[in-house]
């Protein structure tokens, strides 16, 4: 059957506002850093670029407002764009405003910390940024196995560019050709798994291929197997999941800090609003004409989740570089935030949303004020290794103290964000009976005390060799304190979110309504 | 006139407070430090003793009771479940505070205890601020969980311990510090996790409750102790929700055995000890006082709060074996602590030992073995608190606590040697002193169901003799080695808190009413329920 | 049917040739070129399925179009990466490739 | 007739406790002062207990019984009382007379001690602790007690803690003790559970076991008498736990006397009377207590005839009238027990502090380096003498009156037992008077300096001493077999003793004991007395036998062997095990997650191909397992 193609019309633009926002951003600014005279520190572009990402979050926050104001209409809180290969529903939404304030905070911390010998283009490095999140939000947002693959490449591809920024570091390169490598299979995986599902279900729609994958199974089932595997190992890669984890702590250690805490916040969670936009509309919605598959997919999911959180804690132990071992400690949160998904969804436990959008706010909020803080650290001990933070207690209390909370946080302690992600994945875990992935969680959580007792040990119980106190850009600082305020914020009252995305979000209307 | 203020709350939160304002404190201000922490310090041991005279052991502790919504998250609902005609599904986190006959004696403890390792920690020498702001987090983790009410609250307070002490083991002890403090932070991380999977499984399968709303039926999750409670004892709570919750025995008794391991881990329980030993020798003493004064009884306490309370047909169930270990605890430690040539390691063994007495009192399952079990909790921790405050002071003189490098120092010290005499005394289970009573009502108790077992653990009160008096003795008696002649014996701040919990240990051995009529009524519900647990 | 067939396993040998590539040859400029291989296997899926795949359709093919582009740029940035590793270490070898280890 | 003084016995623990409080307050700054503060708090005791004693002379004087609840934790519910009966009315007047006079004594033995204050606050400690033990009404009171007097032994035992000797013997009492103190405790609670409604005290106990009634099965009210009798084992020196008393003698020697002689040790003759209805309900009990009181009584007599320093001596000799009583005991005879008690801790007193006396005047105790002390210090000579005659059992002393009715006793309950009572008194006898002859008679084997100096000790001293003797001589008269009133007074109440008249006028006993007590004393003055007597004669013609008793039968070293070597085996093994066992599988644990650790960096070689292939394996063992499962 032949599907009309719906044109994209001038009402529409208004939907794709936050996109064209900051498609426009990245033209603007491109010229200016060519125009501006070299004098002028590139610095300027770097506002532009925070105003810009600034810009593009009100504009997803007007959508969000809006749809709210239908769904109390009583019309469905979603519109198709493209017939429907473009989403806005909340689920983008969401993520969408996740993305930008990361990259805001990120942006916001090298306006602090970058030097010139670390990126010596900076222009570039910022109006790189923006199509790398447009990227991501188009991943986030799309309906469509096309639209998804060309948000994963464009992500793909401009993040490539800001690894190799670091053009006077030779490993700033060798990081980013490895990243190319391994990006680049990893897409063609998941390509060629996209190439299967297409031909098995003859759309690329997700709605048409959910709607399909229920007689692809029963006609052969092991061409739909073949398909969803590949698209798991080429998942597996993009987020680092182990065994498909080697890579990540190369590249997060040749890449420039900033764009290190980039790749393990927004890349990562862009890959995962793939994962969720297929799966959930694939494999879980045809889990009533087809148990076995998604049981079978979802256990893979699980194993790789398991997998990856211990190897992850048990790879950082020994990590002396800090990059490294938060990437490490990165493959082990993507695990944490894999297990959602891989959840059976019952009558009891639905909020799997919930469950994942909480831990990554949590986890952007860690993971960019850690990689922040190495950032400045690293400027005054002129090294990444762990000995840099030897004695920060006394030479610069308050970062201490700020990196202590983000520490407690990654390692789930409470009264943290990152401890009641944990706690509401494990409760999602427990209630689906699920005892033997919530004993591996509790087991990685363990173990990773160790790790981030790492960074305790150097910052209070060891003298640093240079007492001169690090200096705090002022940016940097305010990034720092802003994420570790709302570490404890998230500790203290996960209420309001939580209240805020359960109004929002519901599976049956963000996913499974055409 | 209590019940009108939040006395719970200020005993929990008032060292809190104290924290942040000295956070304010400049660095420099020593003095003006320490006397803060002393006052944020004595400030909840003084409502303690108000809430205790305040305390009616007819009423319980209704009146104290403290309930407020802390958090009700939403927990996005299937159309399975509207279909059942729910409305509402949410995930509660209560903040409930309590106290009751078992807290009780333990919340006077905590004070009790705090307050000297405050006045003790004149030993300490650097970092001052940091110290004291640790500390006082330390003393709000501990009354919180004690006076807790809610699983997860309990389970906040519990972690609230675990890192202000790491921090004070690892940047205030000896030698190997850093090592026993990571031991310290693993270890018990990984108990407090076995006990968060246990508490989740309560909570997803026993914790839920539906109230019929004007809208339907509101559905929630709450790991508060009375919803537990409730649920637990009803045995056919499963089917008010339409079957789909399980309250499976299995998954009863799998939870209570992660309780019993993840509390075991804090006891001591006889395999998981080791990580305390180091404890015991690396920390600095104001620390260890509150270790093994107070962090240790969180193990007994929870045991019986849990077990008890929430799980008696598996109580009933272990309590065989938990009075096997418990005399596993007693034999094994004393026989240890009979050899160690380091006074603070055979303190540590004697530790395990003495709390084997406290599991011998919860297994009796009778009211006798359950007040022997918090007595016992009560005086040993006085007890450990004063041995290790001397150890403190004979440390800072003598630079060792090897038991075969001292002696004689009752001619150099003769007030310090007095009171450890005394604390030996007293450890040793002599009558008159805090020791006996605790020690006599636990094997009063176990005596009816195990006579055998008491007739083996009573040989570690001859142990105990052997080892008290061959550190003591070792350490006082004999003749003085020349480099310790010119030892002076304490100053008053010193002997301050030396005197303290001596009075106080002998109070309580010569009139333990003090204590049992705190206790009395405490364990009606519990002794229901095991009865009627008995009964099926 | 069977015509289907036979694309299908000409892509899946050119994936894992690709892949082979991909995995042991030491030239970068070869591991680049093998992962080009593996796109393209890609494409020849896409377009079997668009011709004689149920419900057959131009969508195969415009994701192919989509696939060539995208694969094309990725390529040019991979090779824009390697000229300027290679003007740092003078060598497309991948094996000397390690300095980021451990 | 009314009992006031009765009534208020509790006040007479209270003085020494109220003393002992301000000594240990006022510390040791007090010194002199404080000593006299203890002194006088005992003549109020000694006072009032003479007072209660008076006032219960009269027959028909009935028990006072007084008690609090000490302590209630659920259903149990555990008093604290004390209980006046004509038998606590004799300890009391036993115990505060002996305490008094030792205090008087000990004004002017410790004058030079710089710790006097110390001694004398132990000193009312232990007073007020042994008071309440006899005053108690109820088993968990007396074993609250029963513990605080061995816990003043122990200290005072240690009390010149300096010397190494010291400490071992301090706490080789303590421990020793309390082997049999938990033996006691254990007792106490079978009687808890088993009583009926839990009652602990002794008219319950008179009530449940003296009327036969069926509470109690008989195999347990064995255990449980025998479990209390270990108790007394371990109190009175009983073999096999008698090893501690002989080294307490490294106390300063009042305290021998008080403690080691007439009061604590005696405590477990006290208990096993004031329980004696749990014996008699069990006659299997009785018999192993007269055998093993028969035993120690032989057993610590021929040790005492080999022993060198003068209060080992006497400790010994201790050791082995305590037998006598436990034989007494066994026998059925309590009346005739206590009456040896009674006796027993008068002159035993006596000799001990004129052995203080001698020591005090020749600062050593080794009765080879004495001799010809009777020309300087007479009057401790003839005090001496007559303890030894009347615990030789030399008619009319008091000690031949007692032992009368113990051989009695002994007759009746087997003949044996009579004949090894006999022998005891012969050895008895024979020890007695080789201490004597060689410490007063002869000429000088010290230093001549240390015999010159060597003189009569001042009144504080020698005044107890007399009036010891005095008593030494009346006290027998109470029960003369032609004045039977101590065992009919007794049998008045309490531990109520029908068949008190035990002991009776029995020829065949009275020739024995005489015979064996003057040939003892013959042989003493054959062996050691006449002139040119050889200190070693005996040693010289049977050395076996003699380096066998003095080296008390080699029961230390068996113990050592037995028990503490292989307690302190099994706890260095333990210690291994810990280490290596239980904290090694720590240990492992942690070692293994960082091998794991260890094998992902190695991974991470840098090379991307190694990683690659990495994931390939990954992905294809995570196919094969997951999809395989349904296609295979």
């Amino acid at each position: 059957m032949q599907t009309v193609v719906q044109t994209l019309t001038w009402h529409d633009t208004w939907y794709l506002a936050p996109e064209i926002v900051l498609a426009a951003f990245t033209i603007v600014l491109a010229i200016l850093d060519l125009a501006l005279p070299k004098r002028i520190g590139r610095n300027i572009i770097g506002w532009g670029a925070l105003l810009g990402l600034i810009a593009a979050g009100v504009f997803v926050g007007w959508h969000i407002h809006d749809l709210s104001t239908w769904e109390e209409a009583g019309k469905e809180p979603f519109r198709n764009l493209l017939d429907g290969s473009y989403r806005v529903d909340d689920f983008g939404n969401l993520l969408k405003l996740v993305f930008l304030g990361a990259t805001a905070l990120i942006v916001l911390a090298s306006l602090g910390t970058t030097r010139t010998d670390e990126i010596p283009i900076k222009g570039e490095f910022y109006y790189l940024v923006l199509p790398a999140v447009l990227g991501a939000m188009v991943m986030a947002s799309s309906g469509d196995l096309i639209t998804l693959f060309i948000g994963m490449e464009l992500l793909g591809i401009t993040s490539y560019v800001l690894v190799a920024a670091r053009k006077s570091a030779g490993i700033s390169g060798e990081a980013a050709f490895k990243y190319v490598v391994t990006g680049g299979t990893a897409s063609a995986f998941v390509l060629y798994g996209m190439s299967f599902l297409y031909g098995m279900t003859g759309s690329t729609r997700l709605s048409g291929i959910g709607d399909a994958i229920g007689n692809a199974v029963a006609e052969s089932p092991a061409m739909v197997y073949v398909a969803f595997f590949l698209l798991i190992v080429g998942f597996a890669l993009k987020l680092a999941l182990a065994p498909f984890h080697a890579w990540a702590p190369d590249v997060y250690q040749g890449a420039p800090t900033p764009v290190t805490s980039f790749l393990g916040v927004v890349a990562k969670g862009a890959a995962f609003a793939m994962l969720y936009r297929i799966f959930v509309n694939t494999a879980l919605y045809a889990y009533a004409d087809n148990t076995q598959l998604r049981d079978d997919l979802y256990l893979a999911l699980k194993v790789l989740a398991a997998a990856a959180m211990l190897v992850g804690v048990a790879g950082a132990l020994r990590q002396q570089n800090a990059k490294r071992l938060l990437a490490l400690s990165g493959v082990a949160n993507a695990g944490i935030l894999l297990i959602p998904l891989a959840l059976d969804v019952t009558n009891f436990h639905a909020s799997l949303f919930s469950e994942f959008i909480y831990y990554l706010l949590a986890y952007v909020l860690m993971n960019a004020g850690a990689f922040a803080v190495v950032a400045v650290v690293a400027r005054g001990a002129k090294s990444e290794e762990l000995s840099g933070f030897a004695g920060l207690y006394h030479r610069a209390p308050w970062t201490a103290a700020a990196m202590t909370v983000l520490v407690c946080s990654l390692a789930g302690l409470p009264v943290t964000g990152g401890f009641f992600g944990k706690l509401f994945i494990l409760f999602g875990t427990v209630q689906t009976k699920e005892y033997w992935l919530a004993a591996v969680l509790l087991a990685s959580t363990v173990i990773s005390y160790y790790v981030y007792f790492s960074f305790i040990r150097q910052m209070y119980l060891r003298g640093g060799e240079s007492e001169l106190p690090v200096t705090v850009p002022v940016p940097t600082g305010l990034v720092i304190w802003i994420c570790a305020a709302a570490t404890v914020a998230m500790g203290f009252l996960p209420k309001p979110i939580l209240e805020w995305v359960d109004g929002l979000f519901s599976l049956t209307t963000d996913f499974f309504s055409r | 006139m209590l019940d009108d203020l939040p006395i719970l709350s200020m005993i929990a939160f008032l060292p809190l407070v104290g924290a942040l304002v000295l956070l304010l404190v400049p660095q420099g201000r020593a003095r003006l430090i320490r006397g803060m922490a002393l006052a944020f310090t004595f400030a909840p041991l003084l409502a303690a003793v108000a809430l205790y005279i305040a305390y009616e052991p007819l009423l319980g502790g209704e009146a104290f009771a403290e309930k407020l919504t802390w958090l009700s998250v939403p927990l996005n609902m299937e159309a399975g479940l509207s279909a059942n005609g729910a409305t509402s599904y949410r995930l509660l986190f209560d903040y409930r505070m309590g106290v009751d006959g078992i807290s009780l004696p333990l919340v006077l403890l905590t004070g009790v205890v705090a307050s000297m390792a405050a006045l003790a920690s004149v030993q300490i020498r650097k970092r001052w601020k940091l110290y004291y702001v640790l500390f006082l987090l330390l003393q709000t983790g501990m009354y919180g969980v004690f006076l807790a009410r809610d699983l997860t609250v309990f389970f906040i307070f519990f972690e609230m311990t675990l890192i202000p002490m790491f921090f004070l083991i690892g940047i205030w002890g000896y030698f190997s510090r850093e090592n026993a403090a990571k031991r310290f932070l693993v270890y018990n991380g990984l108990g407090s996790a076995v006990m968060l999977l246990a508490f989740l499984m309560l909570i997803a399968t026993a914790g839920f409750s539906i109230e019929q709303t004007a809208s339907g039926a509101a559905l929630s999750f709450s790991g508060s102790y009375d919803v537990l409670a409730a649920n637990l004892a009803d045995p056919n709570a499963a089917a008010n929700l339409n079957g789909s919750m399980f309250l499976s025995d299995s998954l009863k008794g799998a939870a209570f055995a992660l309780l019993v391991v993840a509390f075991g881990i804090k006891l001591p329980l006889f395999p998981f000890h080791t990580w305390m030993l180091k404890v015991h020798t690396e920390a600095a003493p104001p620390v260890v006082m509150i270790h093994s004064g107070i962090l240790l009884k969180m193990g007994a306490y929870g045991l019986l709060r849990f077990g008890a309370f929430l799980l008696p047909d598996q109580l009933r169930a272990w309590a065989p074996a938990l009075a096997a270990l418990g005399v596993v605890n007693i034999v094994y430690g004393a026989v240890l602590a009979c050899v160690q040539k380091e006074f603070k390691l055979m303190l540590a063994y004697s530790s395990i030992s003495h709390m084997g007495i406290v599991l011998l009192g919860i297994a009796a399952l009778n009211e006798t073995g359950f007040e022997g079990a918090i007595y016992q909790s009560v005086s040993h921790g006085l007890i450990s608190a004063l041995l290790f405050l001397i150890v403190g002071t004979l440390y800072e003189r003598t630079g060792t606590t090897r038991i075969d490098e001292l002696g004689g120092l009752a001619s150099a010290l003769p007030f310090t040697s007095g009171i450890l005499l005394t604390a030996g005394l007293a450890s040793l289970g002599l009558p008159g002193l805090s020791g006996f009573v605790g020690e006599f009502l636990s094997f009063l108790g176990l005596f009816d169901s195990y006579p055998w077992l008491v007739a083996v653990g009573v040989l570690g009160l001859l142990f105990s003799a052997v080892y008290v008096l061959r550190g003591v003795l070792g350490m006082t008696y004999g003749a003085l080695p020349d480099r310790f002649a010119g030892l002076r014996d304490v100053r008053f701040v010193e002997a301050l808190p030396m005197i303290a919990l001596t009075a106080l240990i002998v109070l309580l051995g010569v009139y333990p009413s003090l204590l049992t009529d705190a206790m009395a009524h405490g364990f009606d519900g519990a002794l229901k329920l095991l009865q009627s647990a008995a009964g099926r | 049917m069977t015509m289907l067939g036979s694309y299908l396993t000409l892509a899946a040998v050119l994936f894992c040739l690709g892949l082979y590539g991909v995995l042991t040859k030491r030239n970068a400029i070869i591991v680049l070129l093998s992962i080009e291989l593996m796109l393209s296997a890609v494409n020849l899926n896409l377009v079997a399925f668009a011709k004689y795949g149920i419900n057959a359709s131009l969508r195969g093919q415009v994701f192919s179009l989509f696939t060539m582009t995208v694969a094309a740029a990725e390529a040019a940035v991979g090779i824009a990466v390697l000229i300027s590793l290679y003007r740092r270490r003078a060598t497309v070898n991948v094996d000397e490739f390690n300095e980021l280890r451990r | 007739m009314d009992i006031v003084f009765s009534q208020v016995a509790w006040l007479a623990p209270l003085f020494p406790l109220t003393a002992f409080a301000v000594l240990t307050a006022m510390g040791r700054g007090l010194g002199k002062a404080g000593a006299i503060v203890a002194t006088a708090a005992s003549l109020l005791s000694f006072v009032l207990a003479l007072l209660i004693a008076a006032e219960r002379l009269g027959d028909s004087a009935e028990d006072y019984t007084g008690r609090i609840e000490w302590l209630r934790a659920g259903g149990v519910v555990l008093h604290a009382g004390y209980e006046v009966t004509n038998l606590t009315a004799l300890m009391l007047v036993i115990v505060t007379l002996v305490a008094l006079l030792v205090n008087v004594y000990s004004l002017s033995y410790m004058k030079d001690d710089e710790r006097i204050s110390v001694f004398f606050a132990y000193v009312a400690l232990f007073t007020a602790s042994m008071l309440g033990l006899v005053l108690a009404d109820n088993l968990l009171t007396l074993y609250v007690c029963w513990e605080l007097v061995g816990v003043c032994s122990f200290l005072l035992i240690g009390f010149w803690f300096r010397k190494p000797e010291a400490r071992a013997a301090a706490k080789k009492a303590f421990v020793v003790t309390r082997i049999g103190d938990l033996g006691l405790l254990i007792a106490i609670l079978l009687l808890y559970w088993n009583m009926p409604n839990h009652a602990l005290d002794y008219t319950s106990l008179y009530n449940v076991f003296h009327s036969q009634s069926e509470a109690l099965s008989d195999s347990l009210t064995t255990l449980i008498a025998l479990l209390i009798f270990l108790g007394a084992v371990g109190k009175s020196g009983q073999f096999p736990l008698h090893v501690w008393l002989p080294d307490a003698m490294e106390g300063p020697t009042p305290i021998s006397a008080l403690i080691h002689a007439a009061t604590m040790v005696a405590a477990g003759v006290y208990l096993v009377a004031r329980t004696f209805d749990v014996f008699e309900a069990s006659p299997n009990a009785l018999t192993v207590v007269a055998l093993v009181g028969a035993f120690t009584a032989i057993f610590a007599a021929a040790i005492g005839l080999a022993q060198n320093d003068i209060k080992r001596v006497l400790a010994y000799s201790t050791v082995s009238q305590l037998g006598y009583m436990m034989l007494a005991l066994g026998s059925g005879a309590a009346a005739a027990a206590m009456f040896h008690l009674f006796t027993h801790a008068f002159f035993k007193a006596l000799l001990f502090l004129a052995a203080g006396s001698v020591i005090h005047a020749v600062h050593t105790q080794d009765i080879r380096e004495m001799g010809g002390l009777g020309r300087r210090m007479k009057l401790t000579a003839w005090t001496f003498g007559i303890g030894a005659l009347a615990l030789s059992g030399v008619p009319p002393l008091s000690g031949f009156w007692s032992k009368d009715a113990v051989l009695a006793a002994a007759l009746e309950k087997s003949p044996w037992l009579f004949a090894v009572a006999v022998v005891t008194a012969l050895f008895t006898a024979l020890y007695m008077a080789r201490l004597f002859f060689l410490v007063f008679t002869g000429s000088s084997r010290g230093e001549a300096v240390v015999y010159v100096h060597a003189k009569e000790s001042p009144a504080a001293m020698t005044v107890p001493l007399v009036i010891l003797a005095v008593l030494t001589v009346a006290a027998g008269f109470v029960w003369t077999p032609w004045n039977e009133w101590l065992p009919g007074w007794l049998a008045g109440s309490g531990a109520g003793e029908e068949e008190a008249g035990a002991g009776g006028w029995n020829g065949v006993v009275v020739a024995a004991s005489v015979a064996a007590s003057l040939l003892g004393l013959l042989l003493g003055w054959l062996v050691y007395g006449r002139k040119g007597a050889a200190v070693s004669a005996a040693a010289a013609k049977a050395p076996g036998l003699v380096r066998i008793l003095e080296r008390k039968f080699y029961i230390d070293e068996l113990y050592d062997i037995a028990f503490v070597r292989p307690l302190a085996v099994l706890g260095r093994a333990l210690h291994v095990f810990d280490e290596v066992v239980v904290d090694g599988a720590v240990r492992l644990v942690g070692r293994s997650v960082q091998a794991a650790g260890k094998l992902n960096t190695r991974l991470l070689s840098g090379q991307l191909q190694t990683y690659g292939l990495a994931a390939l394996a990954g992905a294809v063992i995570l196919i094969v397992a997951i999809a395989g499962r349904r296609f295979w």
